[in-house]
């Protein structure tokens, strides 16, 4: 249940940096880090990729990844984490979201940067859309999981 | 039951294919009292009715979280419609 | 089944340069990297650890190594792979193992990634001494697999 | 059975604490025909008694593979010694 403060969660407008986010989170007191890198395909079902645009819903998309980040803490023994999303237009090869996870243990840190990556995935508020030479798509996604009718409901006003 | 006595003001967001297809990013509009989030939707539908067939893979949040559609909505709420999300 | 011409796998005796490293695996036809940063921590069951000493019977160690890249392939749809292994003297935080393996798809590319580590831990002949304040110890490690006596009798020569 | 008709020279390797317990990384000794990794662990054992205290937590190798204790080892060879491994 390690304090969450020195965490990076982030929405980017500009290219992302790994190099700079790999150091952040590696202490000497850690043995391991694990890190997620996806990028920008060339081809998406065999057609071929010019570039992408990702918007977010960006003050919800940035709380549901800072969600992330205290989850993790609470259900793995890890140190630092590291969670950046780019938004805009990326062109290919170019990093679209990287997850840094440092640990004392490596179970610890492989489990938590996949579930990062997996959990976002599903649960935050960002979109892509796929351009081709003949056109554009928007990719298709997950539907997040919503709180059930009964339970959510608001008491009256 | 009370009569409904007034209305009530609510931000309205819309993203991805939704944002084309509303031809707007974000609304403002007023609604009667007790109006839930199933309704609002159903306003933008009849006037965008292209809408209508995302309904069964849409999601809603209000004040930036996911929220059902019946989820009754107060003066001030923020209510944005979610297709699938992409992201990652 | 790719081919693992492309691969790289080293035992190397200076600075591991993680940067190359990442950008070697990473291809357009590629989505994900996955990275273990494997590193020496400044302690060991509580004891502060001044450094460390690899040393590794290094052509068997290699071709066991050579083994798992193949074996990666076989199992995962994988792209390419990186796996190299720092042998001699090491400083605290600095990078002992690491490996990177990208492919089209994240899961691949965790499951290839944490199956090397674990691989490489159970399997490749190196051994780490810590020295500390007061003297040093050779780590508990873990006894290699080896072929049953039966499966294993050479015929008579 | 045929007579043991002739020795055979193999290499031996040593690593880790077995390196410091037999003073050496390296060997190259004759040994009679049919000899097997067990009997060539006994012999360093019978000069470094303290070898003895490590042959459950040690494995073999014979020319670059993990190898049975009982081995049949040919002119040739090379044999070695491996502690419980600790690299990553």
């Amino acid at each position: 249940m390690a304090a969450t403060f020195t965490d990076i969660t982030k929405l980017v407008h500009e290219p992302i940096d790994p190099v700079a986010l790999a150091a952040y989170v590696r202490a000497n007191g850690d043995g391991a880090i694990v890190i997620f890198d996806g990028f920008v395909r060339d081809h998406s079902k065999s057609r071929r990729t010019l570039y992408l645009e990702y918007e977010a819903y960006e003050p919800m998309a940035l709380a549901k990844i800072e969600e992330i980040a205290a989850h993790l803490h609470e259900k793995f023994p890890i140190h630092r984490l590291a969670v950046v999303h780019r938004l805009g237009r990326l062109e290919i090869g170019e990093t679209s979201v990287y997850i840094a996870v440092s640990a004392a243990h490596r179970a610890a840190a492989f489990d938590a940067c996949r579930y990062a990556i997996d959990t976002l995935k599903r649960t935050v508020p960002i979109w892509k859309k796929e351009y081709f030479e003949d056109g554009s798509v928007w990719a298709d996604g997950e539907l997040p999981p919503v709180p059930s009718a009964t339970s959510a409901l608001k008491p009256a006003s | 039951m009370p009569p409904v006595s007034q209305s009530i003001r609510v931000k309205v967001l819309f993203f991805g294919r939704l944002k084309e297809i509303a031809a707007r990013s974000q609304d403002s509009i007023d609604l009667a009292a007790e109006s839930n989030i199933e309704s609002l939707f159903a306003y933008y539908a009849s006037r965008h009715p292209e809408l209508q067939q995302y309904r069964s893979s849409l999601v809603a949040s209000c004040n930036r979280e996911f929220a059902p559609w019946n989820t009754v909505l107060h003066a001030g709420d923020e209510v944005a419609f979610l297709p699938p999300v992409s992201g990652g």
